[in-house]
């Protein structure tokens, strides 16, 4: 499998991603300037974490309109894979690529802490190593994960399978209390449509070590390399 | 002070002086030969200011040792560097930015943060770990939430966005700091050892560049406001607070590292306090040069910018280079990449002097060296501090244990600061093996096996009692902290927060915390190696606690063998390390349960912290112990629910061994040097006989397991409920800001 | 030529710094604050001289990128 | 009785929205922006009916709440 990771002005969490990417592909991944013109041809296209242009004006609303994300958005309609993490999901919702918009959190502060997440679905190429109902002990670092889409937006993603993740207690229940952000619903992550395209909040990069306290992020990016290999 | 030159008389001071003294002033014309412009007193005035100069402190850093073998730079640059093998050295430095922090919480918080990482990476280290140490006022003082809340979100906005974790810090209350709150930030970077960039400027005709942000009219007097006292009407000081940009300060980051490993550079200095003014005196001073500078040429983004408001702008987010000639557009080319300014602003001479220009017109015509090395120094004087009498553990009212241990874990002082650091993106970079909450953040150096231990600590109201032992103590703790989790102490940096030196009694624990720091830093073999100082940290004529921070870095050599305080396996047993006498001046019991802020602190007996200390390092380096923490705040029974809670483990707790320990001095006193430690109950006798041969106190006093912790005597509490009553008190106290 | 932008959340969608600021008001003793909403205010200075070519532009703008619509609304207010 | 409140930052004080907001429309192609400056606009509504009272409150809550005047300047707006 190879994979692009594009970096924008601000990303931070590019070689997290990087580092995930080699250490469990086996591969490493190319590393894509904003500015490059040309996005090479990969399998995989990571958006990477951070505070793309300072997170000024919009979380990812500046990085969403630069060139290479245009680019991105005209393969992922061809059905390239694309992952964005963080400031990654929120550059892809606002470059249209996933409905909805990642608000402020509730609370309105950052927080920075290990949340369970339970899997929604594993019927997804970058789902597929973990069981649906599985609950997964990963960080999130955010100010702005508050995912929110109208009622309808909602439903459509409930029915069609296209919530990935949602914020659970450690068994699995859902409530405000296991809720960092307040976001609708639970959502920690969602697909495209055709299920190519995934966003979330939480960093599986971070989780891919023992020593760190969690593997349980591993999976997913296991779950891509067989599916795209 | 140097006699009076004809022109200098009083009568023709002018009526500003701009926070310099009438003697100052006068050496300041001696020098020049000729009554200085303003621009030139502007120079003046900040490159003697305390900040800048340390005029009050300088005799007395002097004392603090600053060498040892593995240190490559100590005090007297950016930030201090220290070899840990492998050709890697590790670079860090603490400052305070507590005026700022106070007239505007979030901008003064985070442009500290801004600034102490650019002092790291401005010696060719990437930053890899920011500590905030931070004191705050009662409580009850209806500005402290407003405070808590600014400072702990400028502290998050700012590393966060610069995708460096913060992994560590301290957060203190007391009255003293109602109207000075203390905001301490420490960076600490990785870099090449063999690639360590200097701020001694060289060779004649080469270039200086300008490159980040450009320049405003902001904070301008910054550094003599950090030299001044605060009055009521501080607030009205407000337009010098300066708004910091974390986002041109990552691209700022990423081109200087880019630059650096070219061959391009032959010095480099950050603009922190004073700007342009010192940056480019220290720069030029240090190379024995002369420097000139085009100031029309300073990329400025407010109009009609006038040479002494470029001069002393605080404006962050900038650097200052000297370039080989032949490396200009290759350097260019970087800073363009990153889209930051890149200004060829002037070039060094050999002339010795600073000659600023605007528009081809001299605004400013100075000697550069005298500004370094004739600024003014000041051996003040000092009043000792009263000694205290012992408090009588009998003479305080009984309390049950229990009760006491519920208030003691739910203070403000010991209360969980989850609140804080979760604000804080602390896993950034993957490296991340201890997070806040124990003893001292580890974090693993790239794919390891080796790692660093940082903590920063300071037990003020120890300085207040007795500023020799506070400040012994205070690197006994740091020290202590490392090791507690397996790491050889290497060095430390120091942030000395005082109030007025100009009061005998003030600058009287300023010697005597820097006599207690140096005798433990020579004791320990842990040498200064950076530092900051802060004076005039008062309200209305009353100052602060003395409060000398401490930022320690130790070294791992392998990051499997270190310990955390968590308990992790039921039965084991507890062994406490170090003797007990069950000392109460100064606890945090004594203040908490008694209501009293009184008696000597502890005494620190270095050698039995040094004996101690090694003998635990020994045990987790061989995997001895299943977890380790060090008795400091609240003594014995508070580390020991620290460790269940952390563990989410009961234990129990036995009465102590000899007869003539007071119950509440034997579970709350806080005598020095000691550690509790669990560990599998086949190996207690060993351990305890290995102790005994190397001189350690120990003994066996409880065992692991359950789900509450069982005191002496039967009385029990569940770790449930300590844990709620840990994590509570400060998100409860914000909630209802 | 300068203008003003204002940026406003749809009515609708919840506002958490809003809500945030009345919850912050209310604690601080100010009584009778029925609602807060919090906007953006996007203050501009063109080259363009033309009114209608510069009211063109800021509303391509805000579509772009000012805004995003899917939550919020948007008002131009060009000086004169 | 509805309130509209102008937060911007005072001049001279660094804009690093503004600036990012003016550079990215320059990438986008809208040539000719001189210069952007971001501030907030906050919708208060207020039980209150007497307007003077309503303009003191709304005057105190910029002081206390609204506003950093450290660095930001605010403009009260009370509708009719
Ligand atoms: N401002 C802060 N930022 C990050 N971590 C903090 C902060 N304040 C306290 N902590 C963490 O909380 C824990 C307890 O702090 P403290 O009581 O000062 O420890 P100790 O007594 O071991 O010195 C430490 O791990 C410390 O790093
Ligand atoms: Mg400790």
């Amino acid at each position: 499998m190879k994979t692009a990771i594009v970096v924008f002005p601000g990303s931070n969490r590019e070689g997290d991603a990087a580092r995930a990417i080699a250490e469990i592909t086996g591969r490493d991944p190319v590393m894509v300037w904003h500015r490059d013109s040309e996005l090479p041809k990969v399998d995989l296209a990571i958006v990477p974490g951070g505070f793309s242009y300072g997170d000024y004006l919009r979380c990812g609303a500046i990085a969403a309109h630069s060139p290479v994300l245009r680019e991105v958005k005209a393969r992922a309609a061809k059905g390239m894979a694309v992952l964005g993490i963080c400031n990654g999901f929120q550059i892809i919702t606002e470059a249209g690529l996933l409905p909805g918009v990642l608000m402020r959190n509730a609370g309105l502060k950052f927080v920075c802490r290990n949340v369970n997440l339970r899997v929604e679905t594993s019927q997804s190429l970058f789902t597929q190593a973990y069981e649906a109902g599985q609950v997964l002990s990963v960080p999130v670092a955010h100010h702005e994960g508050n995912y929110y889409a109208d009622a309808a937006t909602l439903d459509r993603l409930e029915q069609s399978g296209r919530v990935a993740f949602r914020y659970c207690a450690p068994d699995g229940t859902l409530g405000e209390a296991a809720n960092p952000n307040g976001s609708a619903r639970h959502i920690a992550g969602i697909f495209n449509e055709t299920k190519t395209v995934l966003g979330l909040m939480p960093h599986p990069e971070n989780a891919i070590d023992s020593l760190l306290g969690s593997t349980d992020g591993r999976g997913l990016f296991k779950g891509i390399a067989e599916a795209l290999s | 002070m140097t006699g009076r030159t004809k022109g200098a008389t009083a009568a023709e001071r002018p009526a500003d002086l701009m926070g310099l003294t009438a003697e100052e002033y006068d050496r300041a014309v001696a020098i020049m030969g000729r009554a200085p412009n303003r621009t030139e007193l502007g120079i003046f005035s900040v490159m003697w200011s305390e900040h800048c100069s340390y005029k009050s402190s300088k005799v007395w850093l002097k004392k603090l040792p600053t060498a040892g073998p593995r240190v490559i730079q100590g005090p007297g640059e950016n930030a201090g560097v220290v070899d840990i093998g492998d050709g890697q050295a590790v670079v860090f430095k603490m400052e305070s930015h507590n005026h700022p922090s106070f007239i505007e919480p979030y901008q003064g918080a985070a442009t500290g943060v801004g600034g102490i990482m650019r002092d790291v990476f401005t010696m060719g280290a990437r930053p890899i770990a920011n500590l905030n140490a931070l004191r705050f006022g009662s409580p009850d003082d209806a500005k402290t939430p407003h405070l808590v809340a600014g400072v702990v979100a400028g502290i998050g906005g700012y590393g966060n966005c610069m995708g460096v974790p913060t992994v560590g810090g301290e957060v203190n209350f007391h009255p003293s700091y109602n109207g000075n709150i203390l905001v301490n930030a420490m960076t600490v970077g990785l870099a090449d050892a063999a690639r360590i960039f200097y701020s001694r400027a060289a060779g004649v005709g080469n270039p200086v560049i300008y490159v980040g942000a450009k320049t405003g009219r902001d904070g301008i007097h910054g550094a003599t406001m950090a030299s001044a006292e605060f009055s009521d009407d501080s607030e009205e000081k407000r337009p010098t607070v300066q708004v910091g940009d974390p986002f041109t300060e990552k691209l700022l980051l990423e081109a200087c590292l880019e630059l650096m490993a070219t061959d391009a550079i032959v010095a480099i200095q950050d603009m922190g306090a004073a700007g342009l003014t010192s940056s480019s005196v220290e720069m030029s001073s240090k190379g024995g040069l002369g420097i000139e500078l085009a100031l029309d040429k300073v990329p400025v983004r407010e109009s009609a910018m006038t040479p002494y408001e470029i001069m002393l702008s605080e404006s962050q987010e900038r650097m200052l280079l000297i370039l080989k000639p032949e490396a200009r557009d290759r350097a260019r080319a970087i800073f363009d990449k990153w889209e930051l300014d890149f200004a060829e602003i002037g070039r060094l001479t050999d002339s010795g002097r600073l000659v600023l220009t605007m528009h081809g017109k001299i605004a400013a015509d100075m000697p550069v060296e005298p500004l370094v090395s004739q600024a003014p120094v000041y051996d003040r004087p000092i009043a000792p501090t009263p000694k205290q009498a012992a408090i009588d553990a009998r003479s305080l009212p009984a309390t049950s244990p229990v009760e006491a241990l519920r208030k003691l874990i739910g203070c403000p002082d010991l209360a969980s600061k989850r609140w804080v650091w979760e604000q804080y993106d602390h896993l950034i970079m993957g490296n991340t093996l201890q997070r806040p909450g124990g003893d001292a953040a580890v974090i693993r150096l790239g794919d390891g096996p080796k790692g660093l231990a940082l903590a920063s600590d300071c037990t003020p109201r120890y300085c207040a009692a007795d500023p020799e032992r506070g400040g012994m103590q205070a690197v006994a703790e740091n020290w202590r902290n490392l090791t507690a989790v397996g790491a050889l102490p290497l060095a430390i940096t120091d942030n000395m927060n005082f109030g007025n030196p100009e009061r005998p009694e003030i600058m009287g624990q300023f010697a005597g915390c820097i006599e207690g720091m140096r005798q433990a830093c020579v004791a320990l073999d842990y040498p200064v190696v950076s530092g900051n100082v802060s004076l005039y940290n008062e309200t209305n004529g009353k100052g602060i606690l003395p409060t000398p921070a401490i930022g320690g870095v130790g070294l791992l050599e392998d990051v499997a063998r270190s310990a955390s305080l968590a308990l992790k396996q039921e039965g084991d047993r507890l062994v406490l390390l170090g003797a007990t006498r069950g000392h109460l001046g100064q606890s945090l019991y004594l203040r908490e349960i008694a209501g009293r802020e009184e008696g000597p602190p502890p005494p620190v007996d270095l050698a039995a912290e040094r004996r101690h200390g090694d003998f635990v390092r020994g045990l987790i380096r061989e995997g001895a112990v299943t977890a380790c923490h060090d008795l400091s705040d609240g003594g014995l029974l508070v580390a020991l629910a620290e460790m269940a809670m952390a563990g989410r483990m009961g234990a129990t707790l036995d009465a102590p061994g000899d007869k003539e320990t007071p119950m509440a001095g034997w579970l709350f006193g806080e005598d020095q040097a000691r550690y509790l430690v669990a560990l599998p109950a086949e190996r207690s006798a060993t351990i305890l006989d290995r102790a005994k041969s190397a001189g350690v106190p120990a003994a066996v006093v409880g065992r692991t397991g359950g789900t509450s912790l069982t005191l002496p005597g039967g009385e029990a509490i569940s770790v449930a409920e300590l844990s709620d009553i840990n994590e509570g008190w400060l998100p409860r106290y914000m909630g209802a800001a | 030529m300068k203008a003003k932008v204002h940026v406003t959340l749809k009515s609708g969608v919840l506002d958490p710094q809003g809500r945030a600021i009345q919850h912050a008001l209310g604690v601080m003793g100010f009584d009778g604050v029925k609602d807060v909403r919090q906007g953006k205010f996007i203050e501009i200075e063109l080259e363009e001289t033309d009114r209608a070519k510069a009211r063109a532009n800021l509303d391509a703008m805000c579509q772009k990128l000012l805004a995003n619509t899917v939550i919020e609304n948007y008002a131009i207010d060009i000086a004169d």
